[in-house]
């Protein structure tokens, strides 16, 4: 069993309406030191593979397909194999 | 003309869309499950509002897996007439249908509220029944309508005169104002190259009574039926 | 040492846990005990409000269905019912402000699914703190969107409600949500076992710990204690329930099921005892077959969890299969769980081992009952000896004026319902802001029906029976200057600790106010709700505030009104008799910081005429808007028609030797309301009114741009309606954004 | 200058219905080998600091009051300093 950590995010030229907002209420709740959030999401995908390589190959397609929209997102997969 | 309702898991503006056929358009209609693999004996689709799959990932993201999006995207491949409505639209966007992406409004909030269009295009099958520039009122219900796409994108679609509809002030100006969500360009909706695939997040249906504060959706669905009929004349 | 006692743990008094030794004979294990500690809590078991909801009228020509089922069914005609009920959630909507609103609704829209009835409009009845505080920001924030984001995407329409800040709800936000569904009266279901032998499916989301004593949670004041024992946060899913809800309504179709419960507050528990006791029958369940989200459950867990989203259904004879055709279309999981017996024991298995059997009928019908003590608290006595002659006349009414529609109680909800989908499902003719109540029309007919949601808590307080009264008589007003006859009432008892003998005589006054009034309207109440236990850290109950629901029917929804001025040159007219009761207004409270005074005098009998001449006048076609006066008086009503209309109106008032011009002009004595027409209609207008004996006077003219009134010919307002209209519509957004 | 990696995700016990849904739409896409699916939040906040743990400090106290929530969400971070 592995699990894959997958990290999905706005690409950089698409505006990030929330992580705008989240700024702001960080800076009137006292936290003017920060200078840019953005928001993305956070997948754990648990999966059988035969071996790790597959079990990756296997997720990036994932999210190729369906847990990332290329036309707005980027992504980045990292994947650890479980302990038995 | 008859026309389906695509039904997903989460639709649901699906009878919505079914009554104004059936009872205001006085036209054949019937639902198409989103099982289905094959569309037949239907001349327009629409793609109704709702939140398919409960728009869990991203709005859209897993309803154009349904079986029947192939059979949706053979259609509009021949020709035939789309319209995707708000939650139809994004998953006609997540299909790849038409071009972008849908992001949440910037007041991160949902919003139900009835706002002004600007028709942009009257050479569409879903516009040919308004003046070019006219002012029209539908009402929107969503909380991902910021429509998004890159500058290459955005320029095609001037190019090739895609925007059908965008968010305007009642005089007609298409301000940061009157943009309910922070669409590029005002962009309320957009049609594809063929200009036979529409999506837009405004609802027509529910704005195609008098008694329900306006007619101008009507309009749509009757424009659609008027060029059916001279397509075939 | 002292010994272990578990039940109170629970929840279970002492003396409760001998009536369970008793009826039991012998020690409840674990299991048996969770039965009884849930059943018996007050939120499932009315302990302490059964004694007075008996007080309430239930019958009536067109009930169908009274209190006692999931909600009350109410006659339409054509063959047609309405099915309504009100339910709080404020407990976990304190703790989680967006899972707990939302989850709120996903309760109530069960209960009328489960009655058969497609559900169509949602109403939402809000108390919150003052918006001054960043926590209460939150919770608004979390609360309305949760409201939102779970009607709108089960396609309901959320098209009315209410929402009032003051610092007694701080800590203690109410949350209360209303659901209206229509049905054939020939298809309402009833939660009625069938015969022995028949089986029990569980259909939705799996069962997990969320929530586990979450009946019990809701009837305790709110401590860091309470918290810390907290179980895990229940998180709506509105895409189960929405699938949940097609299926269902697709089996009722089809006439496949012989009952149906929701799983609600106390979850398998209460649902199954409750079936079944209504059946008079017994039933077994086996843990083992409820299908689970995590591991390693106990049966006690399984028993007690609130997992939302599911559904208990016992099929009709030979329908099993077809049932299961379409939980799969749905992509819904079911399974047996167990069957019908006759022996009226609840008996919970898990696997061929016996873990827990208790008589059905000592967990439903064995509860206890408390008459709890009542005595009449300090506050009421001063209030109503409150000399406000002391209050001084003199002040600044269009700073009044502009100050009062900037208060967040009577500014525009604007910012909170367009987060709401109010006009999915084609049907809201009169949509929220721009009547006194929604309105609906039934497709297929030419009838609408109107729904409301009332409660002014401070009136509640200063006193409680003619709160009582008072809410009942608004809600059955809202309903009329819609054009609809009220017909019945659903209601919802927050209260704080029944056990404190101020409260309990709060309840006793509220309840018994508001029973008279329905009587006297013959709005009976079919439905409706209990919250006690609420209270702020200090151990401070919040207001008294029986929030009422109601709906009403239009014969002919396009005689429908709403309360914008319409033409230049119509007259306003005030039904209903000029006062200047300034008791318990908002009013006293913003200029004056005093909550206090007696209350105006209420008289049903009042209402029911002012009502019947609306009635009467609309059906006639006299009236183009109509809106009553309630918070803020007569010079917020004429506003709120003015910046509706966005045209002015000219106000001309004589007072009475004695009366007060702040108490004309701001005061909120009921049973009053404000109406505009066309001048040839006036002679009608005022017949009409002689005719029912209701008095009728022509106060002003709708014309120009402006706000004008004048008191013995002084005119004391002069505002522009724009400026009216920017101050009272972004008083809420100025202060969330 | 810091970026500050913070994972929100729901606690264990808590439904993911989010997560639910995008399993079983995995599983009709054709990948059974997913055994479960959690969806959670990534936030990057890029904010300055005079250390490294005092960045950390203040972004562990931003996410305890605003970017997750504890009642039914954990947290974790990891801070990076950025190069100049
Ligand atoms: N304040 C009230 N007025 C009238 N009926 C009430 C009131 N409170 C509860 N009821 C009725 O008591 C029954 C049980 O209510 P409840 O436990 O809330 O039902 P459910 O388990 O379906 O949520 C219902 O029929 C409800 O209408
Ligand atoms: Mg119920």
């Amino acid at each position: 069993m592995y699990t894959g950590q997958v990290f999905v995010t706005l690409k950089k030229a698409v505006l990030d309406p929330q992580g705008d907002t989240v700024k702001r209420s960080l800076h009137t709740m006292g936290y003017p030191e920060v200078k840019d959030v953005r928001v993305g999401k956070y997948i754990e995908v648990k999966l059988d593979g035969a071996t790790r390589q597959e079990a990756e190959e296997r997720l990036d397609e994932m999210c190729r397909k369906l847990l990332a929209n290329p036309v707005i997102e980027e992504f980045h997969i990292e994947i650890v194999e479980d302990d038995q | 003309m008859r026309f389906g309702v695509v039904v997903f898991p989460g639709s649901n503006c699906d009878a919505d869309c079914y009554y104004v056929i059936d009872q205001v358009l006085k036209a054949p209609v019937e639902f198409i499950w989103h099982k289905e693999t094959e569309i037949k004996g239907f001349d327009g689709l629409i793609l109704p509002g709702g939140f398919s799959y409960g728009d869990y990932l991203r709005t859209g993201a897993i309803a154009r897996f349904s079986p029947i999006m192939q059979s949706v995207s053979d259609f509009a491949d021949r020709g035939g007439l789309v319209i995707g409505i708000c939650n139809g639209f994004q998953i006609l966007l997540e299909a790849g249908l038409l071009p972008g992406a849908m992001l949440r409004n910037n007041s991160l909030r949902f919003s139900c509220l009835p706002v002004n269009l600007k028709v942009k295009t009257d050479q569409s099958a879903f516009t040919g029944g308004f003046e070019a520039d006219e002012v029209i009122a539908l009402p929107i219900a969503h909380g991902e309508g910021n429509y998004y796409c890159d500058d290459v994108t955005y320029q095609e679609l001037l190019d090739f005169d895609q925007i059908a509809f965008t968010y305007c002030n009642k005089d007609g100006l298409e301000t940061p104002g009157a943009n309910p969500n922070g669409s590029r360009g005002n962009v309320a909706g957009i049609l594809n190259r063929e200009r036979n695939v529409l999506g837009m997040m405004p609802h027509p249906e529910r704005f195609s009574e008098g008694i329900l504060g306006g007619e101008d959706g009507a309009r749509i669905f009757a424009s659609m039926l008027k060029s059916f009929k001279e397509g075939l004349g | 040492m002292t010994p272990r006692k578990p039940w109170r743990e629970m929840g279970l008094t002492d003396s409760e846990y001998d009536m369970v030794l008793k009826i039991m004979g012998r020690e409840p294990n674990r299991v048996e005990l969770g039965l009884f500690a849930v059943m018996w809590s007050e939120h499932c078991g009315y302990k302490n409000s059964r004694p007075l909801l008996k007080l309430f009228p239930t019958d009536g020509p067109r009930v169908i269905e009274g209190p006692g089922e999931n909600a009350g069914v109410v006659d339409i005609g054509d063959g047609q019912a309405l099915v309504f009920k009100i339910e709080s959630h404020n407990h976990p909507s304190a703790i989680e402000p967006y899972q707990g609103a939302a989850t709120g609704v996903g309760g109530i829209v069960r209960d009328i699914f489960t009655m058969g009835a497609r559900p169509i409009a949602l109403l939402n009845s809000l108390r919150f703190g003052t918006l001054d505080n960043e926590r209460n920001r939150y919770l608004v924030r979390g609360v309305v969107a949760g409201i939102g984001d779970y009607g709108n995407c089960l396609g309901i329409p959320t098209v009315a409600g209410e929402v009032y800040f003051h610092p007694s709800y701080e800590g203690n936000p109410l949350v209360n949500a209303m659901c209206v569904g229509l049905v054939n009266t020939a298809e309402v279901i009833r939660a009625i076992a069938g015969e022995v032998g028949k089986p029990l499916l569980l259909v939705g989301a799996k069962t997990g710990r969320d929530g586990i004593h979450g009946a019990t949670f809701a009837s305790e004041e709110l401590s860091a204690e309470s918290e810390s024992r907290r179980p895990a946060v229940q998180v709506g899913d509105p895409f189960m329930e929405k699938l949940l809800m097609e299926a269902c309504l697709e089996l009722i179709n089809e006439d496949l099921v012989a009952g149906m419960q929701d799983l609600g507050a106390a979850g398998l528990t209460s649902s199954v005892a409750e079936t079944a006791s209504k059946g008079g029958c017994g039933v077994v369940i086996d843990v083992e077959k409820v299908l689970r989200r995590e591991e390693g459950m106990t049966p006690y867990e399984v028993m007690l969890s609130e997992s939302q989203e599911r559904m208990l259904i016992i099929p009709r004879e030979g329908a099993a299969d077809r049932i299961q055709e379409i939980f799969d279309k749905w992509g819904l999981d079911a399974s047996i769980i167990g069957h019908i017996t006759d022996n009226g024991m609840f008996t919970i298995q898990e696997g061929d081992q016996i873990v827990g059997e208790v008589l059905v009928k000592a967990l439903t019908d064995m509860c206890p009952v408390y008459h709890r003590e009542s005595r009449v608290p300090d506050y009421y006595t001063r209030a109503r000896l409150f000399d406000l002659e002391s209050i001084p006349h003199e002040l600044d009414y269009n700073n009044t004026l502009c100050d009062l529609l900037n208060v967040p109680s009577i500014a525009s909800k604007k910012w909170i319902y367009q987060q709401y989908d109010h006009q999915i499902m084609t049907n809201t003719v009169v949509v929220p802001g721009n009547g006194d109540a929604a309105v609906l029309r039934i497709k297929g007919t030419n009838k609408g029906v109107a729904v409301t949601v009332d409660c002014n808590s401070r009136i509640c307080y200063l006193d409680p029976y003619k709160g009582g009264m008072w809410a009942v008589c608004e809600g059955a007003r809202n309903l009329a200057c819609s054009g609809a006859r009220p017909l019945a009432i659903t209601n919802c008892l927050n209260f704080g600790s029944p056990e404190k003998p101020d409260v309990y005589w709060q309840m006793d006054q509220a309840v018994r106010g508001m029973a008279e009034a329905a009587r006297v309207l013959q709005t009976p109440v079919v439905s409706g709700n209990v919250s006690l236990y609420n209270e702020t850290r200090g151990g401070k109950a919040i207001y008294p505030t029986p929030v009422v629901g109601m709906a009403g029917l239009l014969t002919d929804v396009s005689k429908r009104l709403e309360m914008a001025f319409q033409d230049p040159g119509d007259y306003i007219l005030l039904l209903g008799e000029v006062r200047d009761d300034i008791g318990g207004s908002e009013y006293l409270c913003l200029a004056h910081g005093v909550e206090s005074g007696a209350v105006p005098d209420i008289d049903p009998a009042d209402e029911a005429k002012l009502i019947e001449l609306i009635l009467s006048l609309n059906e006639k076609g006299l009236l183009k808007s109509c809106h009553d006066i309630s918070e803020g008086g007569l010079a917020v009503c004429l506003a709120e028609s003015a910046i509706k209309g966005n045209i002015g109106a000219e106000v001309k008032l004589a007072l009475e030797p004695g009366q007060r011009c702040d108490g004309v002009v701001f005061g909120e004595a009921p049973s009053r309301v404000v109406v505009s027409a066309s001048p040839q209609d006036l002679d009608g207008i005022s017949a009409k009114g002689k005719e029912l004996n209701v008095p009728v006077t022509v106060i002003g003219k709708v014309v120009g741009q402006y706000l004008e009134m004048a008191v013995d010919d002084q005119v004391i307002i002069r505002q522009e309606i724009g400026k009216l209209a920017s101050i009272w519509g972004r008083a809420i957004e100025c202060q969330m954004d």
